[in-house]
């Protein structure tokens, strides 16, 4: 056998602790869970993603029509509508139009609504405190009710308690939104006369949107929450801190419900991203003027350039619910680091 | 562009809020409507979505009122000073808001930005013909068109004229600065328009001082929010909810006669739609006497055979409505060679203003299923659908369609049926297309009445629509509101007040 | 003096699908104030059941049906939430025996540990920081500092377990309940531990339960033995009666089966000897230890003829490096500190040869192994496998390489997938040979008959398998293929001696028989000295000793070595335990 | 609401390790919950199936003179605005989502299944391929794509199919990559690939099975999505056409009328709802079984 390098034992540090200084004890608490590679390659396949978005998008709302079409009045004929076309260029090939389309993109120059003639990130910006006050209050509800209920089954003792809210919450998420949505308005707004029934303004109209987004949210939160926290509750490291003498609500909160979090921050992670483009239905039904049915009417109108603002908007909540779901999960579960 | 203060998704708090009832505020009413696409004059379309805001915050010349009967806005008197010349004189004083004069300059302004190519305004349609407009004086203005026109003065009435200094420095689509009855508060495509009474309109002022207009996108919470007292107007109800609605006391249903028609169009550039035999079969085959007593309760009549209602030049009280006969539907589709069975398509638009129609579309393909005919019925997005009704090669056999004129204008309303259009008739009879075009330059009312009953008896021989019933317009109002309602689809505010 | 831990008649069933597993079957045992009481027995025996029971702790679906316990003359079986909360707070310190699936992977070190201090010791962070930093340096970790912004995962196995040690002490408590302490650990720091143990039990009167399969262990440590077998007190005294003249038929079965230092390669090990009856006794199939009784005993002599220095070796590590990254900086743009693992060496096994690597925990051992299998990549270096470097390998003869060389894990449980057979595992590597069924299926059981098994635990699937169990199958499935080469990774830590005699002669006489060569990684020098040829010995990512084994072993030539010659458990007063390095 | 959205739960397979043993707190008690809910499947798929025998009446036979009937003796459901029998209705209008649901599960699950383990177990580039693929399939808002979709090829079924499959294989692929990477880092995959399993085989023998329990939630998760998506593009008028039965078009057929004839909307309803739940609780029974605790 060959032998290389015999090194002399490295005379061991001296273990004595030097006094602490508050830098050590700063640095000993807290660590950065990500590094600068993880938040670059983040961001890197965010700006990915919203390019593939829109391209797909432009390139489907490109193909679905003429926009000249739809912007022409009822009443105009064809060489109307090719006159229309001619202007924005929407006689042009369609490749074409997208590499146009793209450079105006990188240059700044992204085209204004073809209906309002507004820049079309401002048409879409003035919509988005109205989404995000309902996705927020929504999620946040959601996942509040989807956690506290997700625990309470997890841990009670009772079999009844374990079962019937979750089993009340898969009822809710089982009925669709439109129906669940106007049923609230039949009876809190036509029937009890409790709550507006639409529309936006005081806190009032914000409560049946909301909580028909947290009815879809809160039951998958709480079956997942139930789940992961009866597969933590196993491990042996809840032996460990059983042992160490700390109270069982702390061992539950502290070393099972926390570490449980990770899939359930995910899934409301995803849930805002699709929420923030996907809640069209609880928008018409309550009548809330946010970004989701500005996007569908874009879209139906061909308004181009405001629909492509609403989705590369989305994308990037999207991307970044992503990457603070990323973040907190490091937190949570320090092996997925990179 | 995008100025500040006129657009905006939350309701201002200084009106009614929503959650108030609507009989405690009588100064104001809350009225549902569509959702809207631009503040733009050039660009909108839709009595009832943009144009019904901009027919109340701006001036026409000429405009329709609650009777439909043209009468002066801005316009003062009008007359046809030669065939191919218009004079109208106009009330003096008129200014916008800001202060700005409303005269002539301002009219002749618009007209040339309307018809100014390279703006494509899509608004231009139907005026084209105009050739020159100036303004001898400020209270005058003088158009020349190209051909005789005699139509002109009801086509001006949806053509709103914006305040010159102010538009360069503003954005038309999204901000107003207003002459109409109403000053404008705040607007948003689908949350609220806000409008408040306009102290200085040189006409008669609106009886309720403010009026909010908001943004549905579905029919079930538009019912609860009338129901719930959010609301004080609605148009355009469906019939079959009619009962539900009468039955909660605070509401009055108000049927109108509306003079927008309902009818199935064929595309004859299919094969078998471009037999007349099939057509014919077709119109025997449905029994609109049945869908119009169940479906629209009664509130409406089938159709005569012609495409105008009341109120339109040419209208012909004697015609009679198409007879329902299925043995005799059946016989011609034998006839040609479809005995045993043909199978075609509709597209059907899901838009508020067409109500029930996918209910009264199934019901006419199991009527049509009696005869013979499987009908695959296709109910799209409004949006969709019009396109659908445009490009040729997409078009299926037959569309549901409604016809109407916001100007009450045949000539207008007849341009849309021939082969050279934009909606997807296909190869009409030649003599339809000569008829047409000769229409729309007729010198005088008496060769336009006899143009007219020409294209009507083509239409109605070579059996090229489906006639089937008034456009069903039933309004629901909050008890106290009084709104007569009108034919066609503007829904104004300035036409509605509080009883005492 | 009344006994400060009291159990009696305790019996210990676990329901199960397959019939009810009694695991402790009337068990009595008593520790009084600052005595360290040792318990050993057979892999399955109920220890830690035992341990477990006193912390109530025990797994869900475990039942007491008899007995008492007392602590403090408090009983424990029936005692409230609070009161056995207050018990654990105050008065229990527990090691449990998996030291790194007892840390929660979501906090550092430094979390766990503050947490686990007293209320009154952590008035704010910086004096909870201080004491943490005095217990990880109590347990013999380098480094304080570091390792207390170290997430578990970031651990070799030896520094988790003192993390587990350290957190057990944090609380001062009157009795230590150490399941296996120091299984993960080198002698070195064993013999640190242990020594901890010792200064605490007779300045804080601490009463210490010491489970431990590892007899020489006991022996320096105990005052008292238990020896269980088969959830049963079988022996009972003081330690050094029990262990130099055992009394009972199975302890003198134990005690004949250790492979010491101090006896090396003079005797065969000998096999385990049941007590008659034995096996009837664990209730039929339900679960027990089941062990067949070892047929086929080897004669027992070492080989010793002298390896072919010009034989080409079949596996080769030429100058290797491998680092890790260690938790960045401060800042997320900071490069990340890189920490190495193996640091230029270089060994190689030569067909017959057996070669031993042993070395402080940390040193980079399994990293090495995990290289000259494949399964990691050296940052530098070569691996080379029958004079060819891995990476030039061909499909056939990479397929060849897989196939001579086996690797047994450190970890035998995680190295067998929990849905799958006992028999699937050993058969898998047969599988991807293209045994026939039949084949493979008669060679399955002739394996499991060599590591000791009977035929019926191909059935069974990993979690109804004891540690020991385990372990065995994982060598009987690196056996599978008649392998040339064996690179095993502590493949006897879990092992009772009496089992691990039974492993280690089998390997001896398959190295006789068919020149399979080893490379085996051990703390336990008695294992390395009777089955190895030569010994490579690790420091801090480095050879530091090598050499023949008797060389090695008697005239070390390093300073480590020679440390960890006289912290051999065993040795205890022929060298003076140096200071922690 | 998105439907389309509750798709993209990622019910992240991260963290939660699907070999940990459950506790044995509940030891073999017979599943009664999921009888009844497979009670309750069977019922809707056997109504459906054999609705044209067991209806009462033909499924588009309207009867203009018996509009809006409450529910009777001759119509147990009542009647809708058409006069349609809405009880005939009901058992008749869950072929479409049924058959939306399970064959947009089963293309949407081969393709994330294929392409998750492919990007889990390969890594590298062709990882980072299908997660970009996937990402940008996630942050185009569900109801969009439908829309530009189904306006580009045709408001059918199929097309429905197809959508709601694009739009969900994503679920399936973050699951079952993530499932794979945290798989294969596990010591028993090593052993398998030292004793010369191809990858494909060791995918097959030891990561397969683990993802069972996983699937059978994202699969039940993603029907019970697919179901209220095809409701909703239903509502929209995206969906099925009428006058085929379908309970989306039938709710959404009701709402003006849910104050009064509440009949037409709330049977169909309780349909879909009864379906969802049942098919959900049968998802999380059979992620019970697959996990490796329950031997
Ligand atoms: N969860 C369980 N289900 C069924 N049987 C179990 C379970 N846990 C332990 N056993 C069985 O109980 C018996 C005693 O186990 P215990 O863990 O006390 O053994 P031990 O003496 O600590 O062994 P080792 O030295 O391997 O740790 C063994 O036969 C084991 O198979
Ligand atoms: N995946 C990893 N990430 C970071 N550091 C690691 C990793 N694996 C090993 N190390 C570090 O590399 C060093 C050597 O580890 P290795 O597992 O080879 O030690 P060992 O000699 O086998 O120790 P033991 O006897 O405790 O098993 C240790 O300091 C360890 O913390
Ligand atoms: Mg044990
Ligand atoms: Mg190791």
């Amino acid at each position: 056998m060959v032998l290389q390098h015999p090194a002399p034992p490295a005379t061991a540090a001296p273990p004595t602790p030097s006094p602490l200084t508050r830098r050590d004890v700063l640095r000993t608490t807290l660590r950065s869970p990500v590094t600068l590679r993880f938040v670059v390659t983040r961001v890197l396949a965010g700006i990915v993603a919203v390019w593939g978005a829109v391209s797909i998008v432009f390139l489907m709302i490109m193909a679905t029509g003429n926009p000249a079409q739809v912007m022409a009045s009822e009443e105009a004929t064809q060489e109307e509508i090719d006159r229309i076309a001619r202007l924005y260029g929407f006689d042009r090939p369609i490749f074409v139009q997208y590499l146009l389309f793209l450079r105006n993109l990188v240059t700044g120059e992204f085209p204004n609504s073809l209906y309002t003639d507004e820049p079309a990130f401002s048409v879409v910006l003035a919509r988005v405190p109205a989404t995000l006050l309902l996705s927020v209050t929504g999620v946040a509800l959601g996942s509040v009710v989807g956690l506290l209920v997700g625990y309470w089954c997890a841990t009670s003792r009772f079999r009844l308690a374990r079962v019937v809210p979750m089993k009340l919450l898969m009822v809710l998420q089982s009925t669709p939104s439109f129906l669940l949505g106007l049923l609230l308005i039949l009876f809190f707004a036509v029937t009890w006369k409790l709550l507006p029934t639409s529309g936006m303004g005081s806190w009032k109209n914000l409560v049946m949107p909301a909580v028909t987004l947290a009815a879809y949210v809160a039951p998958a939160v709480a079956r997942l929450f139930r789940s992961t926290i009866r597969e933590m509750e196993v491990e042996e490291h809840v032996a460990t801190a059983t042992a160490k003498g700390l109270r069982p609500r702390t061992v539950r909160r502290r070393h099972i419900a926390v570490n449980a979090l990770g899939p359930v921050i995910a899934l409301i992670g995803m849930q805002v991203g699709g929420i923030l483009g996907g809640a069209v239905i609880t928008e018409q039904v309550f009548a809330w003027p946010g970004v989701g049915q500005l996007l569908v009417n874009a879209v139906n109108t061909r308004d181009f350039p405001v629909a492509l603002a609403g989705v590369i908007l989305i994308c990037v909540g999207f991307v970044v619910a992503s990457l603070v779901v990323d973040l907190v999960v490091a937190i949570i579960n320090p092996r997925s680091r990179a | 562009g995008g100025d500040s203060g006129s657009t905006g998704t939350s309701g201002s708090s200084a009106s009614s809020s929503s959650g108030s009832t609507g009989t405690a505020d009588r100064d104001t009413v809350n009225i549902a409507i569509d959702p809207l696409l631009t503040l733009d004059p050039g660009v909108a379309r839709g009595a009832s979505t943009d144009l019904t805001i901009m027919s109340q915050i701006y001036s026409s010349l000429t405009r329709f009122n609650a009777d439909s009967e043209l009468v002066g806005d801005l316009a003062t008197d009008w007359e046809q000073t030669s065939p191919t010349e218009w004079t109208f004189t106009l009330v003096e004083g008129a200014t916008f808001v800001d202060g700005a004069p409303l005269d002539a300059n301002t009219v002749v302004w618009n007209m040339e930005r309307m018809l100014d190519e390279s703006n494509a305004l899509p608004g231009a349609t139907g005026i084209d013909k105009i050739e020159s407009v100036t303004a001898p004086d400020a209270t005058t203005v003088v158009i020349t068109t190209s051909s005789p026109f005699v139509d002109l003065p009801r086509r001006l009435s949806w053509i709103y004229f914006l305040d010159p200094t102010w538009a360069e420095a503003n954005n038309p689509a999204t901000a107003a600065n207003p002459s109409g009855v109403y000053d404008l508060v705040s607007w948003s495509t689908d949350g609220v328009v806000e409008l408040v009474r306009n102290e200085n309109y040189y006409g008669e002022p609106a009886p309720i001082q403010y009026a909010n207009y908001r943004v549905y996108a579905n029919a079930a919470t538009k019912l609860a929010a009338l129901q719930a007292g959010e609301l004080d107007a609605v148009a355009t109800v469906a019939p079959i909810d009619v009962p539900q609605l009468e039955s909660s006391g605070n509401i009055t249903v108000i049927p109108v006669v509306s003079s927008g028609h309902h009818i199935i169009r064929f595309n004859l550039d299919h094969e078998a739609t471009a037999d007349v035999r099939v057509r014919q079969a077709i119109n025997y085959a449905i029994d609109k006497q049945a869908i119009t007593e169940s479906l629209y309760q009664g509130l409406v009549e089938p159709l005569s055979t012609q495409l105008m209602g009341p109120g339109f030049s040419g209208y012909d009280e004697d015609r009679e409505s198409w007879p329902y006969d299925p043995e005799r539907a059946r016989e011609l589709l034998a006839d040609a060679g479809y005995g045993n069975g043909l199978a075609l398509e509709m597209a059907v638009p899901e838009v508020s203003n067409f109500v029930s129609a996918s209910e009264a579309s199934q019901i006419i393909a199991a009527q049509l299923s009696e005869v013979g005919i499987t009908l695959k019925t296709q109910t799209i997005p409004g949006n969709i659908w019009a396109e659908y009704q445009r490009t040729k090669d997409t078009a299926p056999d037959m569309i549901y369609q409604g016809f109407g004129s916001s100007s009450i204008s045949s000539t207008e309303l007849l341009n849309f049926v021939q082969s050279a259009g934009i909606y997807t008739w296909g190869q009409v009879p030649a003599a339809l297309d000569q008829a047409v075009i000769a229409l729309q330059d007729a010198p005088d009312e008496a060769t336009q009445l006899e143009l007219i009953a020409e294209v009507t008896e083509i239409l109605y021989d070579k059996a090229l629509a489906v006639y089937l019933w008034p456009r069903p317009q039933v309004n629901a109002v909050a008890n106290g509101l009084n709104w007569p309602g009108r034919a066609d689809t503007y829904i104004r505010a300035y036409e509605m007040s509080w009883t005492a | 003096m009344e006994p400060l831990l009291q159990i009696s008649g305790l019996e210990i069933d676990i329901p199960t699908r397959r019939g009810t597993v009694h695991a402790v079957r009337g068990l009595d045992l008593d520790i009084a104030r600052g005595e360290i009481v040792g318990l050993v027995g057979e892999s399955g025996s109920g220890k830690s059941m035992t341990a477990m029971a006193v912390v109530g702790l025990l797994p869900p679906a475990a039942r007491i049906t008899a007995g008492t316990i007392s602590l403090g003359g408090r009983s424990i079986i029936d005692a409230r939430h609070q009161d056995l909360q207050q018990v654990r707070r105050h008065d229990v310190g527990v090691v449990f025996q998996a030291p790194m699936k007892a840390l929660n992977p979501r906090m550092m070190v430094g979390t766990q540990l503050r947490e686990a201090l007293l209320r009154a010791e952590r008035p704010n962070l910086r004096a909870a920081m201080v004491r943490s930093l005095e217990l990880l340096d109590a347990v013999g970790i380098n480094r304080p500092m570091e390792r207390l912004r170290q997430y578990p995962h970031e651990l070799s196995g030896g520094l988790a377990q003192r993390v587990v040690i350290a957190l057990a002490l944090a609380r001062h408590p009157r009795l230590l309940i150490a399941d296996e302490p120091t299984t993960a650990l080198d002698v070195s720091v064993q013999a640190q531990i242990l020594d901890l143990l010792d200064h605490l039990r007779s300045t804080l009167d601490l009463a210490v339960l010491l489970v431990s399969h590892d007899l020489d262990v006991i022996r320096d440590r105990a005052d008292r033995v238990n020896v269980i077998n088969l959830g049963r007190i079988v022996e009972r005294g003081p330690t050094l009666d029990v262990i130099d003249r055992p009394q009972h038929e199975y302890t003198q079965s134990l005690v004949a089966a250790m492979p010491s230092l101090a006896r090396r390669r003079d005797l065969a090990l000998v096999g385990l000897h049941r007590p008659s009856g034995a096996a009837a006794a664990d209730g039929a199939g339900a679960g027990g230890t089941g062990d067949a009784p070892v047929a086929d005993l080897d004669d027992g002599r070492p080989v010793d003829t002298p390896v072919d220095q010009d034989l080409v070796p079949i596996a080769e590590a030429i100058d290797v490096h491998k680092a890790f990254a260690l938790p960045g900086g401060r800042l997320p743009w900071r490069p990340a500190h890189r920490r190495t693992a193996v640091e230029g060496v270089s060994v190689s096994i030569r067909p017959g040869e057996s070669l031993g690597i042993v070395g402080e925990s940390g040193s980079g051992k399994t990293t090495l192994a995990r290289m000259l299998v494949g399964l990691a990549e050296p940052d530098s270096g070569e691996i080379r496998f029958d004079g060819r470097p891995v990476t030039a390998l061909d499909r056939e003869a990479r397929t060849t390489w897989r196939r001579d060389v086996q690797f047994v894990f450190q970890d035998s449980t995680s190295a067998l997938d929990p849905r799958r057979t006992v028999a699937d595992s050993i058969g898998e590597p047969m599988l991807a040979a293209g045994v026939p069924a039949t084949e493979r299926h008669r060679r399955v059981v002739e394996l499991l008959g060599e590591v000791g098994l009977a035929e019926h635990f191909g059935e069974r699937r990993p979690r109804q398998l004891s540690g020991g169990q385990r372990q065995r199958v994982g060598i009987a499935r690196a056996l599978a293929l008649d392998p040339r080469l064996i690179v095993a990774d502590e493949p006897v830590s879990a092992l009772d001696v009496s089992v691990q005699a039974t492993v280690l002669n089998l390997l001896n006489r398959l190295r006789r028989r068919r020149n399979v060569a080893y490379a085996i990684i051990s703390h336990d020098l008695g294992v390395i000295s009777y089955l190895c040829t030569t010994v490579v010995v690790m420091y801090q990512g480095k050879v530091v000793d090598a050499g023949p084994v008797e060389q090695v072993l008697t005239e070390p030539s390093h300073d480590y070595t020679r440390m960890l010659l006289a912290a051999v458990p065993g040795a205890r007063g022929r060298v003076a335990v140096p200071e922690v390095i | 609401m998105s439907a389309g959205s509750s798709l993209k739960l990622a019910l992240a397979a991260e963290g939660g390790s699907p070999e940990a043993a459950r506790p044995g707190r509940t030891r073999a008690r017979r599943p009664w919950g999921a009888m009844i809910a497979g009670a309750v499947f069977l019922i809707i798929v056997l109504g459906t199936v054999l609705a044209p025998l067991i209806a009462p009446y033909e499924p588009n036979q309207q009867n203009l003179r018996d509009m809006l009937e409450p529910p009777s003796g001759t119509h147990w459901f009542g009647t809708d605005v058409l006069g349609y029998d809405i009880f005939t209705r009901v058992l008749h209008g869950g072929g479409p989502p049924l058959l939306v649901g399970v064959s947009a599960v089963l293309v949407a699950m081969i393709i994330g299944v294929i392409a998750g383990i492919a990007a889990g177990s390969r890594g590298g580039w062709l990882d980072n391929l299908l997660g970009r693929i996937a990402d940008i399939q996630m942050s185009i808002p569900g109801l969009i794509l439908a829309l530009l979709v189904l306006v580009l090829f045709g408001t059918n079924l199929q097309n429905v199919i197809i959508v709601i499959a694009i739009e969900s294989w994503p679920l399936h692929f973050r699951v079952v990559r993530s499932h794979v990477q945290s798989v294969s880092q596990h010591t028993y995959v090593e052993a398998s690939r030292l004793a010369g399993m191809g990858w494909r085989r060791t995918m097959i023998r030891h990561i397969a099975p683990s993802a069972l329990p996983l699937l059978a939630v994202t699969g039940t998760v993603n029907f019970a999505g697919a179901v209220l998506t095809e409701a909703s593009l239903s509502y929209l008028g995206m969906g099925v056409q009428p006058p085929t039965a379908d309970w989306g078009v039938m709710i959404s057929d009701g709402q003006t009328q849910l104050g009064a004839a509440w009949w037409i909307s709330v049977f169909p309803g309780s349909a879909l709802l009864a379906l969802l739940l049942s098919t959900q609780v049968i998802g999380d029974y059979l992620a019970d079984r697959f996990s490796v605790a329950s031997d």
